[in-house]
């Protein structure tokens, strides 16, 4: 049984010039204590994604269609006071750099009590300041800073304050949206140990949002990458970085530089990431794409199953 | 310290916003409905002002009999007459002369100074800046109203002296605004790549910054002439505006003195009062829509 | 910057201020049109021994810089002369009439403060929507209205049509009361109107501060994090959005004093409500030139005295600026 | 041979400084990568050789002449010789000027050409010379109808119209989409190479340091903490923030274990520390440590640390598994030539 299945999603945002598509006809599936690393540039959708799991789409926001399951129970028919429930019981949210996801004038400590409260995971203000004080030393907060507020933190402090407060009720999923982004490398090393460590010691599971790859490397058992709004390789974390399929998702890897490479940098992709509100026909890639042919810019290529967990968006696999 | 711009109308008018207007920027506004409304409005206070100047054939003073006074709107006063018998719709086109006199001038007055104060003291820091701000600061502090009526009360009641000392006392919140918005922009990215290229500091101040502060300007320059507009009237109404004038407020103080209202002359107390309601108003929304087009939320967009 | 620095610095600020004021009314009133003993015996019935005191009292004989200081002097020493046509101590005037004007704007201020900013809550959390729309054009609409012509209105329905709430004064002319009781319920009732007045015209400032607050506060990360917790819209609202959305508005209260006094002269004049702004009014009519410096320097002293109230309670509120 | 040399002196601990104790030559023709952390003082150093701040002590010399005495004309040639590319491209350009304005107003402040035919020629090959093709269609554009990789793109033709000796890039990719970033590189070292600029290149990341710098100058906390060739500071550093630096770097590589951190705390506002402004972060320090500000000091072959002992500990310090230094380069795309390896970096 799997933790979290989304099956066929597609999600719109109204705007003045008719609908907006932000995520396109996205599966995957999520088990216990799993890590996947769901990387994309800026507007490729993959924010838009992870606030849809939590029913928090903006309002101009839709689910045009498809499915998202929780153990099992689908959600598309939520009304909001279920999906009051679910949120951070069973999947909580850690925000990109922590450094506005905390309420500037609510002490810290009160911040990760309030939602033990509501949910009535805890049922006294004691009990549940002290899992507080708990979870805020399991992320490496002394007692004695609980009760400061979110500007006497560093941004790391923040950041590691952000995930306590999503530990509170002891979510089985964690979803964490640029969790290294915007803070310092040595900050981002120590957060990136943090979350692997938690992962481990509480098996939860794991959904980094992201668009660094290392990050993914380091955290993720399996890796999706998304492109305009669409999903266009899923697989293994070995599988995308030692055996990459798509040409995009090869000229990304190709782009990061490292030190267990050579040295010098890789060519890039050339042209810029299409906008949403008029996307390519076809292969969304296939302006940027230097292995395009012929069916490429006109039809839409189906996913293809390479390997036990690699499947592949693209004209250059499938076609026998 | 915090400051919020006093003695304007209430907008959501801050410093920091960055007013990257584009084309077709003014065909946005145009499409607006308040931009809409309140240009409508303001041409029609136009026409009414200069319909006055040449229509002013019922004339004034028609000799206070006491059949004359207080009249009802009739067919040949359709808006009925004074205290004195003087036509009312007569009346009303002289004052909106006075009051698009009155926010032009004062306006321009206070547009000039605040500008000029603004930049200087944003873009000229050290010394100058602290002595133009502490100035500008105090301006702010004080309550415009007492300090026109003050004002008034020494310089004297001539038209032009009330145009300065509107203009005067208009000026610091302006100031205060372009000073900040000048602040922001000379540590951003464009105008250090300008300095870092070698381009000399008035082509940064003509070529980087003016054009940048524009929008700010005409926004607030929209938003103090309705404001002066309404401090002409009510001083006109406290009896310290230009008395050989009939302007809206002056029309007002004199049915509040000759106790129009408790005679029930509607006619004489509404239409004044309305005709400075309905032109501050069009130019709120002008304000308030340039406003809302320069806000950082709807460049997001 | 420390908390002492800073409350040092704001008093060091408002010292300067008070000082720029002061000496532009001492600049000012020497600026007065005609000479000043001829104004002053043109001034009423003064004998030439009162002339000569007066002139002595205003250190009219002796340097700029010694009657600066003389006339500081005086300031802070209550001795701030007496009134060119009642005759009465001009200290005595104004703080009767400064007693009145804190009688009407206490209640008209708060009120004014809790409506605005409910109405900018309802139009906050509804950004964009018909309810939203109709509540910032009709702000902008009320903000338009002459706030003496919004008087002259009421009056004018209440001496009219629905005669029964009394139009002017603070009380009834002429009255006696039986027990303090009816005074205060007499009073009361003269508020009335004047109160609406103030509500009506002050109002917007309020509401589209508060609005606009409201709508930037809600796209803030914490209140995304604050909805995928789990809580409620109520909880979100209350407890997470609108506190922050207030912090503006809390300062606006407090700076807006001064736009609020303005509108209460023109209410006290309509109304003929004798506190300072009618006091103002009468003393420009009657040419009354130390009332009206008094009267003058009292509102600026208030105003001023506010925003630096405003600056030393506002940390108490927002944590970011309370401490370090 | 030095282009530039940066002096500051490292006791200047009594002024609250953002930078002390720079001790730099930037070496003509070399591309020279200043890293450090957010608050390492890395940007105000870079802008302070640019003459965009002024240094309140020490001295920035180039031609043996002090940059901060230069007024008038000869500023104005300083300009020219150095010019910036800046983080946010966003942020960079006039929203009111037109992309051809932009990038002739260096030619026109300068007085280089002078009828507007030459300057539009010159303007659009520039352009072109950027990979905004065609330029003539770009010059008449507004920066709004450009994406982040084009105007940054904008920025390097302007910084790159006037030919200067020393080109300032102060982060120029890190606002930009992943996928574009290679292509901003690469334009830089190819223009470095073309037009034989110096490039200062300042960034937080080691590892775009280790791909396209000669030298790599380590900062933290406004100092300087180690200088070396990229090979020497990052595949043997001898100061224990570089290690901690390149250990921290997640490397995208499933293969590579989470390396050990030992490092605690973050960011440093250090000028109040006496002795090494690290030292509190550092488990490696000591007592010596905390008694004087530690000297750079040269341990051979021209690296430099700023540690007291690092001759005791270096060789302990963590180290990452350096991949084969492949001789030959990726695959190239046809006509390019501009990729930087191991092999041709060096330009010295």
């Amino acid at each position: 049984m799997s933790l979290l299945a989304v099956t066929d999603l597609s999600i719109d945002y109204a705007q003045l010039g008719g609908a907006t598509r932000a995520v396109t006809s996205a599966s995957f599936s999520m088990g216990t204590g799993s890590s996947i690393g769901l990387v994309g540039e800026s507007g490729s959708g993959k924010t838009t994604l992870a606030l849809s799991l939590l029913g928090l789409l903006p309002a101009n926001g839709r689910v045009a269609s498809g499915e998202i399951h929780y153990a099992d129970e689908s959600v598309s028919q939520y009304s909001e006071t279920q999906w009051r429930r679910l949120r951070w019981t069973k999947a909580a949210l850690v925000f990109q750099g922590g450094m506005n996801a905390l309420n500037p004038v609510r002490r810290i400590v009160d911040q990760i009590v309030e939602p033990m409260l509501v949910h009535g995971t805890e049922t006294t203000k004691q009990a549940a300041t002290q899992r507080a004080i708990e979870l805020l030393a399991r992320v490496g907060i002394p007692a004695s800073r609980a009760r400061d507020f979110p500007h006497e933190y560093s941004g790391g402090m923040r950041q590691r304050a952000g995930i306590a407060m999503a530990l509170a009720c002891k979510p089985q999923l964690l979803i964490a949206d640029e969790p290294a982004t915007a803070i310092d490398v040595v900050v981002q090393a120590q957060i990136i140990r943090l979350l692997a460590e938690l992962r481990e010691s509480l098996g939860l599971a794991l959904l980094i949002i992201t668009h660094d790859l290392g990050v993914v490397a380091q955290l993720c058992d399996d890796v999706i990458v998304m492109y305009a709004s669409e999903i266009v390789e899923s697989a293994s974390v070995r599988g995308i970085f030692h055996n990459p399929k798509h040409p995009y998702t090869k000229q990304l890897l190709e782009s990061v530089p490292r030190f267990s490479g050579m040295r010098g940098v890789g060519a890039g992709i050339s042209g810029q990431p299409p906008s949403l509100t008029n996307p390519p026909t076809g292969c969304r890639f296939h302006p940027r794409c230097p292995s395009v042919f012929s069916p490429c810019a006109t039809e839409h290529p189906p996913a293809s199953r390479l390997a036990d967990k690699h499947v592949v968006a693209c004209h250059l696999y499938g076609h026998d | 310290m915090t400051t919020v711009v006093l003695s304007q109308p209430p907008g959501p008018v801050t410093g920091e916003q960055t007013p990257a207007v584009e084309r077709g920027t003014l065909a946005r506004l145009a499409r607006r409905r308040m931009v809409q409304i309140g240009v409508g409005g303001l041409g029609l206070f136009v026409v009414l002002a200069i319909a006055g100047q040449l229509l002013t054939v019922n004339g004034i003073a028609t000799g206070s009999t006491a059949a004359s006074i207080f009249n009802p709107p009739s067919l040949q006063h359709f808006m009925g007459t004074d205290e004195l018998g003087r036509d009312v719709l007569t009346e009303l086109s002289a004052g909106a002369l006075v009051s698009l006199i009155v926010g032009i001038a004062a306006t321009a007055i206070a547009v000039v100074v605040g500008t000029l104060v603004g930049l200087l003291a944003g873009f000229f820091r050290g010394w100058l800046e602290v002595v133009l701000m502490r100035f500008t600061d105090a301006m702010l502090t004080v309550p415009s109203l007492p300090l026109i009526i003050v004002l008034a009360a020494v310089v004297g009641q001539g038209l032009g002296q009330i145009v300065l000392v509107i203009g005067l006392t208009s000026w610091a919140g302006m100031a205060r605004l372009i000073r900040s918005e000048v602040l922001s922009l000379r540590e951003r990215a464009f105008v250090l790549r300008a300095r870092s290229v070698g381009v000399p500091p008035l082509r940064i101040m003509r070529v980087h910054l003016l054009p940048q502060i524009l929008p700010l300007v005409i926004a607030n320059t929209v938003l103090i002439s309705a404001a002066a507009i309404l401090a002409e009237a009510t001083l006109s109404f406290l009896g310290l505006g230009d008395i050989t004038r009939p302007s809206w407020g002056l029309m007002l103080n004199n049915a509040f003195k000759s106790g129009a209202a408790g005679r029930g002359a509607f006619w004489y107390v509404l239409p004044p009062g309305l005709c400075i309601a309905i032109l501050v108003l069009s130019l709120s929304f002008i304000g308030h829509a340039i406003n809302e087009e320069l806000s950082p939320r709807r460049q997001r967009q | 910057m420390t908390t002492a620095s800073r409350i040092s610095s704001r008093i060091g600020q408002t010292v300067l201020t008070l000082f720029i004021v002061v000496t532009f009314n001492f600049w000012l009133f020497r600026l007065l049109p005609g000479n000043f003993t001829q104004l002053l015996s043109r001034a009423g019935a003064l004998d030439p021994a009162a002339v000569a005191s007066l002139k002595q009292s205003f250190g009219l004989d002796k340097s700029p810089v010694e009657q600066y200081v003389l006339y500081i002097k005086n300031l802070v020493t209550f001795n701030w002369g007496t009134s060119y046509v009642s005759h009465q101590p001009v200290f005595q005037m104004v703080f009767q009439a400064l007693v009145n004007t804190i009688v009407l704007i206490t209640v008209a201020y708060i009120l004014t403060v809790i409506i605005g900013v409910a109405l900018g809550v309802f139009a906050g959390r509804r950004a964009g929507r018909l309810a939203d729309s109709v509540t910032v054009t009709t702000s902008l609409a009320l903000w338009s209205v002459p706030t003496f012509w919004l008087g002259l209105v009421l009056v004018f329905i209440f001496s009219v049509w629905f005669v029964g709430l009394p139009v002017s004064g603070m009380t009834t002319y002429a009255a006696t009361y039986s027990t303090p009781f009816d005074q205060v319920v007499d009073i009361g009732l003269h508020l009335i109107l004047p109160t609406i007045t103030l509500v009506i015209s002050s109002i917007a400032q309020y509401t589209l501060i508060m609005r606009n607050s409201l709508v930037t506060v809600l796209d803030e990360d914490y209140v995304t994090t604050a909805r995928a917790k789990g809580l409620s819209s109520r909880r979100v609202l209350w407890r997470h959005a609108v506190p922050n959305a207030l912090l503006p508005t809390f300062t606006l209260t407090w700076l807006n004093i001064g736009i609020f006094l303005s509108t209460t002269l023109q209410v006290e004049v309509v109304f003929s409500w004798p506190g300072l702004g009618s006091l103002i009014f009468q003393s420009v009519n009657q040419r009354d030139y130390p009332v009206l410096e008094v009267s003058f320097l009292t509102i600026a002293v208030v105003v001023i005295a506010a925003n630096l109230l405003n600056d030393l309670l506002y940390p108490l509120l927002d944590p970011r600026i309370a401490r370090r | 041979m030095v282009f530039a040399r940066v002096r500051s002196s490292a006791d200047g601990a009594s002024s609250v400084s953002a930078v002390a104790g720079i001790n730099l030559d930037i070496l003509r023709g070399e591309t020279l990568c200043l890293v450090g952390e957010s608050g390492s003082g890395k940007t105000t150093t870079a802008r302070a050789i640019g003459r965009l701040v002024a240094p309140t002590a020490g001295s920035i010399r180039i031609d043996d002449i002090d940059i901060a005495k230069l007024r008038g004309t000869r500023l104005r040639d300083f300009r020219r010789r150095v010019q910036f590319v800046f983080q946010d491209p966003f942020e960079s350009l006039n929203p009111r000027q037109r992309i051809g304005d932009i990038v002739a107003e260096p030619l026109v402040v300068h007085q280089v050409l002078r009828t507007k035919s030459e300057i539009q020629d010159r303007v659009w090959k520039s352009l072109e010379e950027c990979g905004l093709t065609p330029g003539r269609d770009y010059a008449r554009r507004y920066p709004h109808e450009l994406s982040g990789g084009q105007r940054q793109r904008v920025c390097i033709a302007t910084a790159a119209i006037l030919e200067p000796e020393l080109l300032i890039a102060d982060e120029p990719v890190s606002m930009l989409d992943v996928s574009v970033r290679s292509g901003i590189i690469r334009l830089l070292l190819s223009l470095r190479k073309v037009h034989q600029m110096t490039l200062l290149f300042v960034t937080h990341d080691l590892s775009l340091a280790w791909a396209i710098g000669d030298r790599v100058a380590v900062m933290y906390a406004g100092r300087l903490m180690e200088l070396g060739s990229a090979e020497q500071v990052i595949t043997e550093p001898k100061h224990p923030y570089t290690s901690a630096l390149v250990t921290a770097i997640p490397e995208a590589d499933p293969d590579q274990p989470l390396r050990p951190m030992n490092l605690v705390g973050e960011g440093a506002s250090s000028t109040s520390i006496t002795g090494c402004c690290f030292r509190l972060r550092c488990p490696y320090a000591q007592e010596v440590c905390a008694t004087s500000v530690p000297p750079l000091a040269d341990t051979g072959h021209g690296h430099l640390t700023a540690c007291v002992r690092h001759a005791e500990i270096s060789s302990g310090l963590p180290k990452i598994v350096m991949g084969t230094m492949a001789a030959e380069p990726l695959a190239s795309e046809p006509g390019d030539s501009d990729r930087m390896t191991a092999s041709d970096t060096t330009t010295r």
